[in-house]
Formats: structure tokens, C-alpha cells, sequence
């Protein structure tokens, strides 16, 4: 519909066509006026070979799920190279919001798969140092972490690490979140308070098309990375499923925000190849066609394809990687069994920083209860693994 | 068909299928409550049925939904929101307590705010942060809002199409850890009861014990095991807690001497405290003990592998019965 | 900062230059392209007329606070040009939700200004009925109604009111908000529904440049009606002082929401004379010159000349104009007086549809109590009205 | 200086730039906090002495405050957040109980979260809707939270310092009514005692008041009026609500045998039922009569011109203790 007074009414999201892409699904290079990278070979190693083991963490956490030893996994089979890609681009001293499906990221930054692994087991909600890794734990409200996000970058820019030129010292704060959490009050308030604020924060968006069974090009009808037009402050669309131009673009938003000029909307466009979670049945909801016309988009096959073709990583290097990624499977189904089930009086410590009367003396009472099913059934301790 | 057996799940399918053929202003809303029907499939089938314009796939923002259902609301429609997990009801609070909750009295009766915002509720069901929690005191303690809980299929089934039909907004509490556990027979030609009354699940004379939605049935568990034990305990089910009503509590109390209330939700500030109160005023000299209160810890609901421990279960009530005669 | 990458940063809202005006605070009618308007002299003086009026109301309610008849009183002073314009722009079936400020809509859709004195005077929260006037009552929560009005215009989709082409039956709803406002989660949720649903509704933002003591231009950093691009729908700029433009516009675009092409974001550009409030004192945090600034071009004033220059009103209508307001306000001052004052035992009516026992019992319970002093005191009735 | 005769509003703002200038990583936020020292100007001056960085005018936009100043606090900071309004906390409500609340028992301890957040609350100014919320019972409610009230200008300095020093949450409530009500003379180089503390502040031996925030005034008065009628009265001011410290009440109500828990948010569910519900669990055997409590009513908080009838006053406590005695 073309309005003569206001012009038109746009109806739905446009198609891929204009996002950044720097290696196409079949695997060639192709340049962009942009956000041209030049990158080593090891580079492209290292990047295939973290998208390798993540996704093969993914695997072995949802078959860890399919035998019981996870009560949840959120997968994030096809976006690693999203994931990958944002995660090489910070630096040291930035700092991470993930959502619930950040575990390409996490990996990046160092945080023990079998770490992650607590949440969805039940152990714990998030078993890793957040400040040892700048990486958040896991926020599962929608939204609510892209304004924590903001928040910190307005932290950094008081701290002083904010466009002092000097490299190792400036900070920038990377925010995930959904195409569905684009919905949320508090990520459009995070994109006021960053604009007002002009912190240095990179909102990156994963729009995997759904939020469970709701497809995105229903609930917004213009490209998502649009959306930071409203606000005053750059979006790019980039192809999700292209580690090398997620890398290229995230790098340099978050430069641009440690160098003091603002936040950025990147939408990676992507699409979620496995269910939202493991309970959840997308084929109640979506097309078995749609999956397999992504599939010829697969973030690792084309690297493969590129490294392979360039003679840039041999056989070798993918039987080694293949061996690597057996180990860390193993490794998990081992060290997730050990993971250890809280204590139950362990509830009521941590509520608070300093302990008040009223939990410590609900704690004694609990322990009293406890101890009288103990005398009970004698000493037998119960394993919390099956 | 009048008798059906059913799960809790599909009586409130079957009950908000029923309210939505009654009435054409019923509308459903909700994140994933189309094509999905709902994570819990509590809306199975009713956008096929009823169309897209009547079981609405929302954008995800909980305060959205409320807030556009209160517009529907003020042109006549009579929407039924569902919120996806107790824990993501508090982005759509402010609209909740200061919007839903008062335009009734805001405009002088004029404007009425028939709603009911379904809350799947409660533990157990082994979940991840957010996805256990019992948030009905922070309701009843808002005027101008109604709250129950059911506990049972039929109950589901009926206290559901009751609570669509008042012209008060309704905070509709599902044990979701009962969606599947237990079926029943519903006689859809019967005529059920008032939605706003307590009822006496299994009687007793020895202490009352009170609950409502999930810990219904493990009260009742509770007085099987003291009756063989030789103690008999009347056990009642809430149903309405806000209005309360109280009277058959404290007929009962008045027998017994003795009373537990039993919830999921935090005891402190749970509505155990409340009808402790309460009850202490109007039994005061029929009290043998102090009315106690088994619930949820003061601790944020702990990760599933030890929720156990925070979960009210039936050797916590038996414990606080052993306390209560031990006054 | 241009960025090479990423374009340019806008720093602070672009001026006024790109609104949409047609009559200039001289008094010259001038063009527009896209909003050209005939309007007949009847209608102007109608403008006029209103705007009058509804300054004199205004006028009337701060003396009344001033002598402590009110609590408070929320002045639109300034203001009038983009609420009467809208008022007028809008049919018989369409739904207004006000803030606290529109009692120039609240005018233009025959709400007795007295009745608008009772939410300020502590009598009622709003004493008029919604439905008669197709006028809701006043919302406090800043940005709350704005959902409202986005559901309602849901509604008017399901009732079959929207795009059948009769324009008897077509409706749209009129959202009101504040630029302090924009800033909710609320409001900017809002957007996303009225997008997702293509519902007819014309969000009409008054940036009058405060939220109370915070200026608009440190919050956004470029002009509020561009905030609608990030959600897909239309947004226009007008001259909120200038009731032909403000008229013009809002037409437009109701028209627009009746006839099914969804929603539009109107940003009135105008500002707000008076205080925030009676209990606001602006001389803390704003300077007199910018208040001068803007007198010049004050909303009645341009449309005065322009009728006066082209001979389209006499003296005597300006005389009878002047009348007609010093008996409304005499009117006010009377009326307001009378406003009964809440009978105690009516705080525990109509806080439901269906009364509850338990609430029947406390008000029984009160009025036990209340009647245990009229014992003592005598019958003595105490009126409300100083 | 060291001895000053202030209000509590005064009080509040010394306070507030006490703790600035001890401690650089305290920052204040809110709306209109800066230039215009608040609505209430309790942050007169503070922008102007510690610049736009330290003192923040944010955007109109609660959850964004509070959600923001869980970032800053991630990072070191402890924000001080002013909420203008009671009524005007629920947007911020979710990123208040799912996100301030639970951080530090979510991240083990990692990750605390030190923030105050400061709200003007209660009625009885004469103004229009949602500005005379009693929310209290509602953030005491959930665990993570801590949450204090001061009823007077001494504890209003001393106390606010000290829920900043806390490296918990605390929900800092404020009787807006009282702000200028009174004045009384602070000396800065004393040394207050501890803030998780409840005061007797009138002794007496035939009941016990317990009140916070603006009721402690009303109990006083009601203590005053009864004195001259012979009875005697003890007063106590609660101070901390959660947790609660009920030592010294429970030692009240052991000598006194009655108490009458004051408050103005609604009776339903408020801090009353909880402290009633406590004091019948631990005093069982020395109460002569149930707890009674007085507060707000069930409704919502009326349009000014009637709010006298919704707010508990000297009248309706005073009736309470009666009550009591017929018991
Ligand atoms: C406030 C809130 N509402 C609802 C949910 C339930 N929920 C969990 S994930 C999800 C969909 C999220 O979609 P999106 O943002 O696109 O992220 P994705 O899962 O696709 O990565 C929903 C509705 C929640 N976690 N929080
Ligand atoms: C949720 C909420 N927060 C704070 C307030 C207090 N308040 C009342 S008006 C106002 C400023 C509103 O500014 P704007 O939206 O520009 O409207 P204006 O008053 O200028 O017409 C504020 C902060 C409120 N009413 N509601
Ligand atoms: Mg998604
Ligand atoms: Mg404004």
C-alpha cells in the first residue's frame, strides 16, 4: 500500500538480500565496501574449530538431556557462527549479557562447557565466575539483561575506560537477546538509556526467525536491525550464518563503542535449526522445508568448504578436530555425572550478603527437621546422580 | 457426550472451548497460545477452531498483552490472557496492579475490566529458574483484583468458565504440576457450585488443614497416612483467595481446635499469614495451638535438584500437625 | 561523528525546520504539499473559539488551585493548538485516551470542564463517562494508556469498524502521550502491537520539550516522530502550535488508521508555557528567555491575526468569545464548588462489579464504627467546599 | 558542625551526600533527581556538588532505572535509586524481584548487588491517584530483598546511610507525609545502632502498638491520648520490615498480653497478617487477646477528599486497643 501522504506501509521483513556477508554458503570469499577483513589462516582454523566444538558441545548436551542427565537444553544448532563470530570480536576486558543460548559465546570466553551445564542440570543457575570470564550468567527473562547491559556500560564509561585511545584499557559491552525479545519494553528502554547515555554497548540481536513457535516476520514487519533508526543510533544486518562477517561487524561496532561513539543494533540473521528447547516440538508449528532450505546455509560447512578448497587446513587438521571434539564429549558425559547436587540447607545461604537472623535461625530449624529423618534412616546419603 | 474423563490440562482446554463457543467477546491471548497451543497445550486446537482473530499469537511482552487486553476489555471483549510461566507475570505487573485492578472503581462502574489472566503456577516439575513460582499473595493483596486456584480437573473445568463469566478481573492460578497428574470425570450438564466458596475436601476432626491449588493434594495424602496413624484431619480447599472465604474454615477450626495452612509460596507475607490472622481474631478462643504455617522457604526458589527441600510435602504438614498438638 | 562505517551519530534532535506548518506564527497560511487544508471561516473561528475556551478553563482551574479549591492542576497552557486540532480531526465513533493533560480534547469531545475538576479536587478519579464521550478517563501511570489504546483499536478490528469504507462506522482511536513518555516500555510496546495488529491507531506525541524538569533534546538525540521508522509505520512532525497543521495531520492519519492502513506517530512540536503541574517551580531548572521564545509564537495569537487580517471575524465575535469565557468561568468557579465530596462508606463501592462478601463486611464493619461518632458528635454533616 | 536541627527531608539529603562523599562509587538516579533535586527535593544540591555522572537525571522510564542500575552495581557502583512515587515502582517491579532480588544467591555470591532503592510512600498529602501506595508488603515478600522504614528525621539520616553501606538490595521507604512535619536534631558524630533493629519508642505495659514508617506518629499520638485515659501503652517502631526483628515486640507482648500492629497499606495481606501471625506463633499462651491489626482498608486508596477514612488514625487505633480489651 502506497499513501500518498505518508508513503508506503512496508509489510513485511525484506529478504536477506541486504545483509553483510563475507563468505557465501558455498564458500567463497566475497568483498564488502565496509567491513573488509583480511584474516590469517589460523584465524579461519580457529574459528572453524570453535564452531566445530561448539556445536558438538550442543549435541552432547542435548543427548545428555535425552538421557536424563539435563532437565533442559536450549540448542543453539545454526547459529554458531553468530556466536563464534561476536565472540572473537571482544577483547579482553569487555564484558558479556548473554541470554540462555549463548554457549558459542561462553565457549569463547573461556567458561567450562561443564559449567554451563549446572543450570539445566538443576544444580545450580549457573555455575561460572561471571567477572573471571566477563560473561554474565544466563538471564532467562526476556529482555531483562539488555538493560543490565546498558547499565555497565554506563559503569564503564564512569570507570573511565571509554575512549582513551588506549587499546587494552577501553571497554565495550556486547548485549544478547532475541528476534522475539525485540518485543520487550526493557530492550527498547536499554536503547533509549544507550542512546541518552551514549555508553558503549553493542546490541546483538540473533534473529533465529523464532521466539518458540512465533515467526518473526508476523510480529515486526520491517528488518529488525531497523529498528535503531526509531532510536538514533546505527543497525546493521549481518549474515548470521557467516562466522567472518559476524566477526568483521561486531569487531567493529564494539571498537566504535570503546572509542566513546555509541551503541549499535546488530541482527544477525540466522535461523534456529533445532527446537527452542528440548521440550519443545516445532513440528507442531513450522515447515520441515524451511529447515532443510537452511541447511544449505550451514555456518561450519561453508568454512569447511573455503579451508578445504584454499588448501588452508588439511585432513589432519579435521581428523584432529574430530578427536578433539570426541574428548570434550566424552569429557562432559563423564564430569556432568559429577556435578554435585546442592545440599538442601545450602538453599537458604547466599540470599543475601549478610545473613539475617530470620534465614539463619529458618536454616536451624530445617537442619533440626532434617537431622530427625536422619536418626531415622541412619546415614545413608543419597548421590544426586543417576 | 456429558461425563468425560479428563486431565486438569484438558478440562481447562475443554472449559475455554466452551466459553469461547458461549460467548463470541471471549478472546484468547498469549505468547505461543496459536498454532502452539500454549507450552502446556492448555490451548490446544482453539485458534484452528476459533480463528486468529479470537486466539491471538502475541509479541512477546507480557505488559503489552495486559495492557492491549485492557483495551479489549473496554470495548466489550473479555480476553483471556495467558501468561507462558508464573515467573514472566512481572513484566506486565504495573498494568496488572495499577490498571487492571482499578477501572472499575477508577471509573465509578463504568467501566468494568472482565479478564482473566491465567497463571500456570507452583513447583515440582523440576524447571529452570522463573518457572516454579507461587506469586498469589502480591495479587490478593491488590484490591480491585479477584484470585483463585484450582486443584482439580472438575474445579478447572468449571471455576475456569465461572471466572470468564464475572465482569471482575480474575487471577487464575493452574497447578501446573497437576496438568497431567490425575484425570477425572466432568459432567459438563452439571451445574457447579459458586466460584467464590471453600470446600471441605475430606473431613476430620482432630486439626484442619488448609491449602489450595498444589498442595490440595498433598494435604490430602497427608491425612491418609495420619489416618492410619489414627488421626483424623479435615482438609479444605481454599479455592477463592481473594475474596477469602473463610466460614467453612472456621466451622471447622472450630471443631478441630487446630489448623495448617499449607502453600507453595514463601511463608512469609503467604497467604498463611493471613488466614492465620484472621482465624486467630475469629476462633481465638477455639485455638488450641497457634495456627501454623508450612510453605515455601524465605530463600528464592532453589535450583530443581534440590527443590525438594523447599517444597511443602506431606512429612512437613504430618511434622507441623505433631507441632500443633504438641502446644 | 561521521563514521565512515557506520554513518553519522546524531547528536541532538533536529530543529524545528521540518514540521509540518500552515499557518505561521504571523498569521500566514502557507502550503504544504502533502497536508493542504480548505477550511471555511466558520471552522477557523471554530479553532479559535475553542482554543479560547479551553485557555480560559485552564486559566480558571490553576486560580482555583491557587485558592486551594484543587490540589493540583495540570496546566496545558501552550498546548491548545495541538489539542484542539487533533479534538477536531476526530469522528463521532472514535476513542480517545488522554494523560492527564488533554483538556482541550477532553473540550472538543463535550466533557464538562467541571467535570474535569474532580480527579484534581480529590472527589472522583474522573467523573465523566468514557463510553459517552468516547473519551477515557485521565491515566496518571505515564505511558499506561497508550497500550490501551492500541487494544482498543484491536477491538474496533474484531468489531468489523475498521477498512469497510463507511464512514459513519470506521473508527480509530487517538493515543496521547507525553516526550517523556516515549521513553516507557509501555509505549514503545505499544508500537509493536499496533504494528504487529495494523491497528487503527494515531499515536499523538505533545513534545512540549519537558518532562517536568527534564528537556527532551538530553533524552533523544534526534526528533521523536522518527522513532516510528524503527517500528515500520509512519511518523510526521507538525507545528503543535498551530491548529490548521495540527487538524490537517491528525485527519490524515485517523483517516488513514479508519480506512485500515494501520497506525501512524504524530510528534505535536510545541511547549508547555506554564509549570509542570501547580505544585511545579520550572525557575529551577529552566530559563525565562526560552518561555519568551516561545510566546512569540503562541498558539491563539497567529490564529487572531489571521482572522483579523482577512476580515473573517468582527469585534463583536471576539467580544461575545471574551463573554462566553468569563461566564464559563464563572460557571467553573460555582460548580466546582458543589462537587460533593465522597461519602466515606463509598470508598468500598465498586471496587468490583460483584461486591464480595469480605468486603461487604468491612464496609458494614466501618460503618458500625463511623455511626459509634455520630453518637457523640450529633448529626452534624460536614460539607466538603471551603 | 555537628549537632543540626533538620527535617527528615533535610535529613534524607544530608544523608545521601554523607554516603556520596564517603564513598565515590555511590551514584544516584531517578527522575528529576538532578537539576531539580527531586519532587520532594531530597537530592537538592547533590548534582551541582557531584556532577551529571555521580547524579543522573535518567529518562522517564522505572524499569530502565532500576534495570540500569543492576549493570552499574555489577560493576562496583551502589545506586541510589529514587523512585518519584510509591505508585510508580510496579514497571520496575519484574527487574526489581527477578533480577535485584536474585543476583546474589543466582551467581553463589559472585555477584552482589548492593542498591537502594528509595520510595516516598503512604498517604494522607491530599493527592490524586497512585501517589499514596503502601507497597511494602509486596518487596517483603520476596526473598533477596531487604526492606526498612524510618519514621523520623534522626533514623532517616543514619538508616539511609546505612542500607547504602548494605551490601544487599534495600527497599528504603520513606513517609513522604512526614517530611517536613517535623524536626529534630541530628549529631553527625554519633554512632547509630544497628539498622536490622525494631525500638520500643514509648514504653508502657497494658498493649503494644507496633507501627513503621508514618504510623509510628499515629501510635505515639494514640499512646499520648490513652495515657491521659490511664492506660499505658508501649509503642514500637518496626524500622526493619524484612527482615523482620520481632525480639523486642515478642518481649512487649509477653508483658502486655495484647498488641495492635498499625500500618496503611492494605489489611489484607499486609505487613500485619505476617507480624499477627508470628507474635500468635511465639506468644501463643501470653496473649489475652488475638493481634489485632489496623490499616489500610481493602479498597483502593481513595480519591483525597476521602482519604481520611481509608488511612488508620488516632481514632481507629485507639478503638483497636479497646477491641482488644473486650476480648
Ligand atoms: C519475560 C518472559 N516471558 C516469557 C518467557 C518464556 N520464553 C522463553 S524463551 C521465549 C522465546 C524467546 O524468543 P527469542 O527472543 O527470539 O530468543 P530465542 O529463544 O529464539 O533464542 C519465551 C517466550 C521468558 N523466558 N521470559
Ligand atoms: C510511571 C510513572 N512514573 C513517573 C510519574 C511521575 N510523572 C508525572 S508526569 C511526569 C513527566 C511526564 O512528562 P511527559 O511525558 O513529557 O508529559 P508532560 O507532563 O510534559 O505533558 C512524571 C515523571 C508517573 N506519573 N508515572
Ligand atoms: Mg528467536
Ligand atoms: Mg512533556
Amino acid at each position: 500500500m502506497n499513501d500518498p501522504v505518508f508513503g508506503p506501509t512496508p509489510t513485511a521483513p525484506a529478504d536477506e538480500g541486504e545483509l553483510v556477508q563475507l563468505l557465501t554458503p558455498e564458500g567463497e570469499r566475497v568483498h564488502h565496501p565496509e567491513f573488509d577483513l583480511e584474516l590469517t589462516p589460523e584465524m579461519l582454523r580457529t574459528f572453524y574449530r570453535d564452531m566445530f566444538l561448539v556445536r558438538r558441545l550442543d549435541v552432547e548436551a542435548t543427548a545428555l538431556q535425552r538421557h536424563g542427565e539435563l532437565g533442559l537444553w536450549a540448542q543453539l544448532l545454526g547459529q554458531e557462527a553468530a556466536q563464534v563470530g561476536a565472540g572473537h570480536a571482544l577483547a579482553r576486558q569487555d564484558f558479556v549479557f548473554p541470554t540462555y543460548r549463548e554457549h558459542g559465546v561462553a565457549w569463547v570466553r573461556g567458561v567450562d562447557p561443564v559449567s554451563l551445564l549446572g543450570l539445566f542440570r538443576g544444580v545450580d543457575n549457573g555455575g561460572w565466575d561471571p567477572h573471571a570470564h566477563g560473561f554474565n550468567l544466563y538471564t532467562i527473562v526476556i529482555g531483562a539483561q539488555v538493560l543490565h547491559a546498558a547499565g555497565y556500560a554506563m559503569a564503564l564509561q564512569r570507570d573511565g575506560v571509554v575512549g582513551t585511545g588506549d587499546g587494552d584499557r577501553d571497554a565495550a559491552v556486547l548485549a544478547h537477546f532475541g528476534d522475539g525479545a525485540s518485543s520487550q519494553g526493557d530492550v527498547n528502554e536499554a536503547f533509549i538509556f544507550a542512546a541518552w547515555a551514549n555508553a558503549p554497548v553493542v546490541f546483538f540481536c540473533q534473529n533465529n526467525q523464532w521466539a518458540i513457535s512465533e515467526p518473526i516476520e508476523k510480529v515486526s514487519r520491517i528488518p529488525l536491525y531497523q529498528r535503531a533508526n526509531g532510536f538514533g543510533f546505527p543497525g546493521v544486518r549481518v549474515d548470521g550464518n557467516d562466522v567472518l562477517a559476524s566477526y568483521a561487524v561486531t569487531q567493529a561496532a564494539l571498537k566504535r563503542a570503546r572509542e566513546g561513539q555509541g551503541p549499535t543494533l546488530i541482527e544477525a540473521y540466522t535461523y534456529r535449526m533445532g527446537a527452542h528447547t528440548t521440550t519443545d516440538d516445532p513440528t507442531r508449528y513450522r515447515l520441515m522445508e524451511d529447515v532443510e532450505h537452511w541447511k544449505l546455509k550451514d555456518p561450519l560447512a561453508r568454512v569447511e568448504v573455503h579451508l578445504r578448497r584454499n588448501g588452508l587446513a588439511d585432513d589432519d587438521f579435521f581428523a584432529e578436530l574430530s578427536a578433539e571434539a570426541d574428548a570434550l564429549g566424552e569429557r562432559m558425559r563423564r564430569e556432568c555425572h559429577l556435578l554435585p547436587d546442592p545440599q538442601p540447607l545450602s538453599i537458604f545461604d547466599r540470599v543475601y550478603a549478610e545473613q539475617t537472623a530470620e534465614l539463619a535461625a529458618q536454616q536451624a530449624e530445617v537442619a533440626t527437621y532434617l537431622s530427625s529423618f536422619a536418626d531415622h534412616a541412619g546415614a545413608g546419603a543419597e548421590g544426586g546422580a543417576a | 457426550m456429558t461425563t468425560t474423563t479428563m486431565s486438569m490440562a484438558k478440562a481447562l482446554n475443554a472449559g475455554l472451548r466452551r466459553a469461547m463457543e458461549e460467548d463470541p467477546k471471549v478472546v484468547v491471548m498469549g505468547e505461543d497460545v496459536g498454532r502452539l497451543g500454549g507450552v502446556f497445550r492448555i490451548t490446544d486446537g482453539l485458534q484452528k477452531d476459533f480463528g486468529e482473530d479470537r486466539v491471538m499469537d502475541t509479541p512477546l511482552a507480557e505488559s503489552g498483552i495486559v495492557g492491549t487486553a485492557v483495551g479489549m476489555a473496554m470495548r466489550g471483549y473479555r480476553p483471556v490472557v495467558e501468561i507462558q510461566f508464573d515467573g514472566f507475570v512481572y513484566p506486565a505487573y504495573d498494568q496488572i496492579v495499577c490498571q487492571v485492578a482499578k477501572f472499575h472503581s477508577r471509573s465509578q462502574g463504568r467501566v468494568p475490566m472482565p479478564m482473566v489472566i491465567r497463571i500456570p503456577f507452583g513447583g515440582g516439575i523440576g524447571a529452570v529458574e522463573h518457572h516454579s513460582e507461587s506469586p498469589e499473595a502480591q495479587f490478593a493483596h491488590t484490591p480491585g483484583l479477584k484470585v483463585v486456584a484450582c486443584s482439580n480437573p472438575v474445579d478447572a473445568y468449571w471455576m475456569l468458565q465461572q471466572a470468564i463469566a464475572c465482569d471482575d478481573p480474575v487471577i487464575f492460578l493452574e497447578p501446573k504440576r497437576h496438568y497431567h497428574s490425575t484425570r477425572a470425570e466432568i459432567d459438563d450438564a452439571a451445574s457447579p457450585g459458586p466460584l467464590w466458596e471453600s470446600r471441605v475436601v475430606r473431613p476430620g476432626d482432630a486439626a484442619t488443614l488448609i491449602g489450595y491449588g498444589p498442595t490440595v493434594g498433598t494435604c490430602v495424602d497427608a491425612a491418609a497416612v495420619a489416618a492410619e496413624e489414627g488421626r483424623s484431619l479435615e482438609v479444605i480447599d481454599l479455592r477463592t483467595l481473594s475474596p477469602l472465604d473463610l466460614g467453612p474454615v472456621e466451622e471447622s477450626v472450630r471443631r478441630t481446635g487446630r489448623a495448617i495452612v499449607v502453600h507453595e509460596a514463601h511463608v512469609n507475607l503467604g497467604l498463611g499469614a493471613e488466614v492465620a490472622a484472621r482465624l486467630t481474631e475469629t476462633c481465638f478462643y477455639s485455638l488450641e495451638a497457634p495456627v501454623l504455617r508450612v510453605g515455601g522457604w524465605d530463600t528464592p526458589y532453589p535450583p530443581a535438584r534440590v527443590e525438594e527441600a523447599y517444597l511443602p510435602d506431606l512429612d512437613r504438614v504430618l511434622d507441623a500437625v505433631d507441632r500443633s498438638f504438641a502446644f
